[in-house]
């Protein structure tokens, strides 16, 4: 077993299907939470019926997923059309790699993990772009083409703000990062102001990533219908639908380890102190979504292009100068 | 042994997309076979002890060049007829022909060199390669910068000039301009006699 | 791997670009074949620099990166033109050289 | 109403799902005899020589066409360069139903007509019905006829307004928060109606002459409790609305001039967003219109923002109305007729009228012939508020994008139901 577990191919391995199994069943409770905390909003109870106090419906909707019949229309790409809900799926999933979950305990701590991630996750507009051509349904066309191009827009400021805690830590791993915040300070009070106007910058533009409302323009019910998930059925669209909550999980994962510290906390635990920051973020996600109403495309293409692009590279610059002259 | 097993799945994941990018009929099947290929490249790159370019290949090179082509695809490609354009078969010999050839001559140069180097060296970190661009070559990095600014410039005059023409073209026919609302008080009047 | 293992997967990834740079009619077509030249030509430079030690290798990577996808940049441009003045992309219609 | 599809559109207009193809039809991009334009950053006049638009078929099933309304859009990229709106999916032929019911039996097939305001319904037929017949109600019915009309008003802006959250903020998020508050708000008026009339929905509670349900014992206090809890709950939901978000998605989109307003008959809230101060309560005052102050709301934008301010000025208004009402029910009996014993006991052999009456939704009239037998009208003919309304869609969209034209049919608050009748 143990000379099993050196081979660094078995260990990566074991260590991705562990970390798979972990996100997805921590997908599955979010997503009851999100229901549950969406009814409480509305004054109605979310789920009830199955399990104690809804506890087992995702399982129950997993099961369904399964259940229901998959229908590809008839005048689907259907290459793209079955590869895309994987291709989501796997991409949200892939930035879990670098996370530092604990010290010490992250499956790989990569020379380049805040890259890593960024790259993953700006790569998610892709599979949605495909799932919304392939379909051939101009509903999921347009939600397709509105992702690809709300894609180059987010992508530029959330970039330059995740850049400041580099250019604070003076690395791009990720451990690094949450070693230097255990030590000196948590990066959303430091550089004090800019740390907190970056993490904002990059706690909206990951919510334009993860489409997530205000920012859930692709999706837009009320206009695209469903958006490019719009001829998806069964587990396919269960894949896409849990792709954009893995995303979530793994956005606020990665925003408490670049600003919030990671697993730095007091008394309590490390473990303990990333799940809280994590879950807390998320709550944060809910909250904004079962309250807000949706920004148009070109509003918040005005939003990134007029605002933050200049607003994140101003913070990026003084806080070169910052850490130059001050700290 | 498994190192040579992955470097074979990687070559293949690299260029089986890349064979179909140049012959896949469908445009838009060619941009996600070259997004493939293009991730593929960053695989190999993290193999080659370069995750610092693996990463920026992803970022830039496929997540960019994606985007860009697929704008590219979208805006050209209006039909069907447009999206799948046939290879020209009449220069598909003589570019296969030319294409093993070149193959052929390659490898031969590359496995008939003695002097390639066997081993590996030490892997160079991301700080080296930081160090390296702001000092050896900033000149470089300056230029690629005002490269960037002209192509910026060059694209956006490319893509408007288009648009300035068709909107002056037909003034003739244009609508009329919108009519300031009346007073409130004019139109309870106008209500009423109605 | 040896370093030869990497140039011939280079090599042959060039040469596929060729291949497509001589058949494709479509514009789009042709500029993805680039790519796939100037990609093979990315993973010569990251490999020599692998087993050279030369970081420099690495440094010109990032800079053909950045410049491929400035070329296509300009590249697509000039193919948006040509469909707004022919109404396709096909590189027959750009044979004239006039407007 | 430039309505009319041209020779070669029917060739353009593809299914909403069907292939992704785009109309090369020159024609497609004709735009209606007039157009009025609220940004001039747009030259729609280039899309006369460059068709290559994508044609939408936007409804009838769609999740923000408010029933089976379909408009097939014609977009260039988002932007709507125009717009077509076709009706009828719900057609039911209630106006020649009407011809073989007896007057008595006609209320309850209008309650079906504009199912988020039935009384108003009820309302407008049977008033048109006691004109012809020349017969007045008792006070009492008039007050208990304004009542309900009042919280009938303030039932349906509700919905409205739910629904129009949902147009703009979708239906996984904040906007499906505002709309679970209005329908909470919205049960307990329908609690009430319910224990007035036995019914939650569909009341055939006016009858010829009056009203068929007299007031319980302890009603009134619960219609004061109630509305005195929905005019505090409204307060949360401009909190919960009024933010830069739904500013920005509503004020100056989809304006509506008052000229092109009164050239295509609009009435009601949309009229007045677009500062015509018209209300037929205190303009042709009916029931007891006239002896009460009706402060008309009215604003000069006639965007969304000013047909959203004018519908919860009119919420607050019509609480207020109602809680005045209320308290002043006079005694007496509530029918002038006698209960009915048999369908055909109201005969009407000849004369014709038009009534209208101010719906929540705008002008609602019915125009009845008598004749024939008399037993049951010889003609009628409704005006629905919703059908006029629709009418202006293809003036509204272009111009807009596809989010705006959601947020713009959302706020001219179209009832299916009625528009097709």
């Amino acid at each position: 077993m143990a000379d099993l577990l050196a081979n660094p191919w078995l260990r990566g391995l074991l260590q991705g299907a562990l970390l798979i199994t972990v996100m997805m069943t921590a997908v599955a409770w979010i997503s009851w939470f999100e229901r549950k905390f969406a009814g409480r909003v509305q004054s109605r109870l979310g789920p009830t019926m199955v399990g104690p106090s809804g506890l087992l419906q995702p399982l129950a909707d997993a099961l369904k997923m399964f259940q229901k019949q998959e229908l590809i229309p008839s005048a689907a790409d259907s290459l793209l059309f079955r590869l895309a809900p994987p291709l989501a799926l796997f991409l949200a999933l892939g930035g879990a790699a670098v996370l530092p979950i604990t010290q010490g305990m992250l499956a790989s701590d990569l020379d380049v993990g805040v890259l890593y991630v960024l790259a993953f996750s700006g790569l998610l507009a892709f599979p949605i772009w495909m799932a919304g051509w392939s379909s051939s349904n101009k509903y999921a066309l347009l939600g397709g083409m509105r992702m690809v191009a709300q894609g180059i827009s987010y992508e530029i400021p959330m970039v330059l703000a995740a850049l400041v805690p580099v250019v604070v830590t003076g690395s791009l791993s990720l451990s690094d990062i949450v070693t230097y915040q255990a030590t000196h300070h948590w990066l959303v009070l430091w550089p004090p102001g800019l740390g907190l106007i970056a993490f904002i910058i990059f706690f909206t533009m990951a919510l334009a990533e993860g489409n997530r409302i205000p920012f859930d323009i692709p999706e837009a019910e009320s206009e695209l219908v469903a958006g490019p998930a719009t001829e998806y059925t069964a587990i396919r669209f269960g894949l896409i639908a849990s792709a954009e909550y893995v995303h979530s999980l793994i956005t606020c994962a990665f925003a408490s380890t670049l600003f919030l510290g990671g697993w730095d906390g007091p008394f309590l635990p490390p473990l303990c102190w990333i799940l809280i920051k994590t879950v807390g973020l998320f709550v944060l996600i809910t909250w904004l979504r079962w309250s807000l109403l949706r920004v148009r495309s070109d509003q918040l293409m005005a939003l990134c292009w007029k605002y933050l692009v200049p607003l994140s590279l101003g913070i990026l610059l003084l806080t070169g100068a910052f850490i130059q002259w001050v700290g | 042994m498994l190192e040579k097993v992955s470097f074979g799945v990687v070559a293949f994941a690299l260029l089986w997309p890349g064979f179909k990018v140049v012959t896949a009929r469908n445009l838009v099947h060619t941009v996600f076979w070259l997004g493939l290929t293009l991730a593929s490249t960053a695989v190999l790159f993290i193999m080659l002890q370069a995750p610092f370019l693996a990463a920026i290949q992803l970022i830039l090179y496929t997540g960019g060049l994606l985007t860009l082509m697929l704008f590219g695809v979208m805006l050209t490609a209006r039909d069907q007829g447009l999206l799948t354009v046939p290879n020209a078969s009449h220069r598909r010999a003589f570019g296969g022909l030319l294409a093993v050839a070149a193959f052929a001559m390659l490898a031969m140069a590359i496995t008939q060199t003695t002097t390639l180097p066997a081993s590996p060296t030490a892997p160079i970190t991301t700080q080296q390669l930081g160090a390296l661009v702001f000092t050896e070559q900033a000149l470089a990095f300056e230029v690629l910068a005002v490269l960037l600014l002209a192509v910026t410039l060059g694209a956006i005059v490319f893509a408007r000039r288009g648009d300035a023409g068709s909107a002056t073209e037909n003034t003739a026919n244009s609508i009329p301009a919108r009519k300031p609302l009346p007073a409130p008080n004019a139109a309870v009047s106008q209500a009423k006699g109605a | 791997m040896g370093l030869s293992a990497y140039l011939l997967v280079s090599a042959a990834l060039f040469c596929l670009g060729v291949f497509g740079l001589l058949t494709r009619r479509n514009a789009v077509g042709i500029l993805a074949s680039v790519e796939l030249m100037a990609n093979a030509g990315n993973i010569n430079l990251v490999a020599f620099a692998r087993f050279n030690g030369n970081a420099t290798g690495q440094i010109f990577a990032l800079f053909s990166t950045a410049l491929t996808v400035a070329e296509v940049v300009v590249g697509l441009a000039l193919v948006i033109l040509l469909y707004r003045s022919r109404g396709d992309v096909l590189v027959e219609s750009a044979s004239e050289l006039k407007g | 109403m430039a309505l009319s599809t041209e020779p070669g559109l029917s060739a353009a207009i593809g299914g909403g799902s069907g292939s992704v193809s785009k109309s090369r039809d020159g024609q497609a991009a004709s735009m209606p005899t007039r157009a009025f334009v609220p940004d001039p950053y747009l030259d729609l006049a280039r899309y006369q020589a460059d068709a290559d638009l994508l044609t939408l078929s936007f409804g009838p099933q769609h999740p923000s066409t408010h029933g089976v309304f379909r408009a097939v859009l014609y977009l260039d990229g988002e932007i709507v360069v125009k717009a077509v709106p076709y009706v009828g999916y719900l057609h039911r032929g209630v106006e020649k139903l009407c011809e073989k019911l007896s007057y008595s039996n006609v209320t309850p097939i209008l309650d079906k007509n504009d199912y988020v305001s039935p009384m108003c319904n009820e309302q407008a037929a049977n008033l048109a019905f006691e004109k012809l017949l020349g017969i007045e109600v008792p006070l009492r019915a008039k007050f208990l006829r304004t009542l309900l009309a009042e919280m009938q008003r303030v039932a349906s802006h509700l919905l409205w307004l739910g629904t129009f959250a949902i147009d703009l903020g979708g239906a996984l998020g904040g906007g499906t928060s505002v709309f679970m508050y209005c329908f909470r708000e919205r049960e307990l008026i329908l609690d009430l109606f319910e224990e007035l009339t036995g019914c939650r929905f569909h009341y055939n509670t006016h009858c010829i002459g009056g009203n068929r349900h007299d007031i319980p014992a302890g009603w009134p206090k619960l219609v004061h409790e109630t509305l005195g809890t929905i005019d505090a709950r409204l307060d949360d939901y401009l909190g919960m609305l009024e933010h830069p978000i739904f500013v920005d998605r509503t004020r100056g989109i989809g304006t509506l001039d008052a000229e092109l307003a009164l050239e295509l008959g609009l009435a009601g809230p949309l009229a007045r967003a677009s500062g015509i101060d018209h209300d037929l309560r205190r303009d042709a005052p009916y029931h007891i219109y006239d002896q009460l102050d009706v402060r008309v709301a009215c604003e000069s934008g006639g965007d969304c923002w000013s047909r959203y301010k004018v519908r919860l000025d009119e919420m607050r208004e019509s609480i207020r109305l109602a809680r005045l009402l209320v308290d002043n029910v006079p005694a007496g009996p509530i029918s002038a007729s006698k209960p009915l014993t048999n369908v055909t006991q109201f005969k009407i052999t000849t004369g014709q009228t038009y009534v209208a009456i101010e719906s929540p939704r705008g002008e609602l009239g019915t125009w009845v012939i008598a004749g024939g037998k008399g037993t049951s009208p010889l003609r009628m003919k409704i005006r629905p508020p919703s059908l006029h309304a629709l009418a202006a869609v293809p003036y509204l969209f272009p111009r807009y994008t596809l989010s705006d034209a959601v947020a713009i049919l959302g706020s001219l608050d179209p009832i299916m139901g009625e528009a097709d009748r």
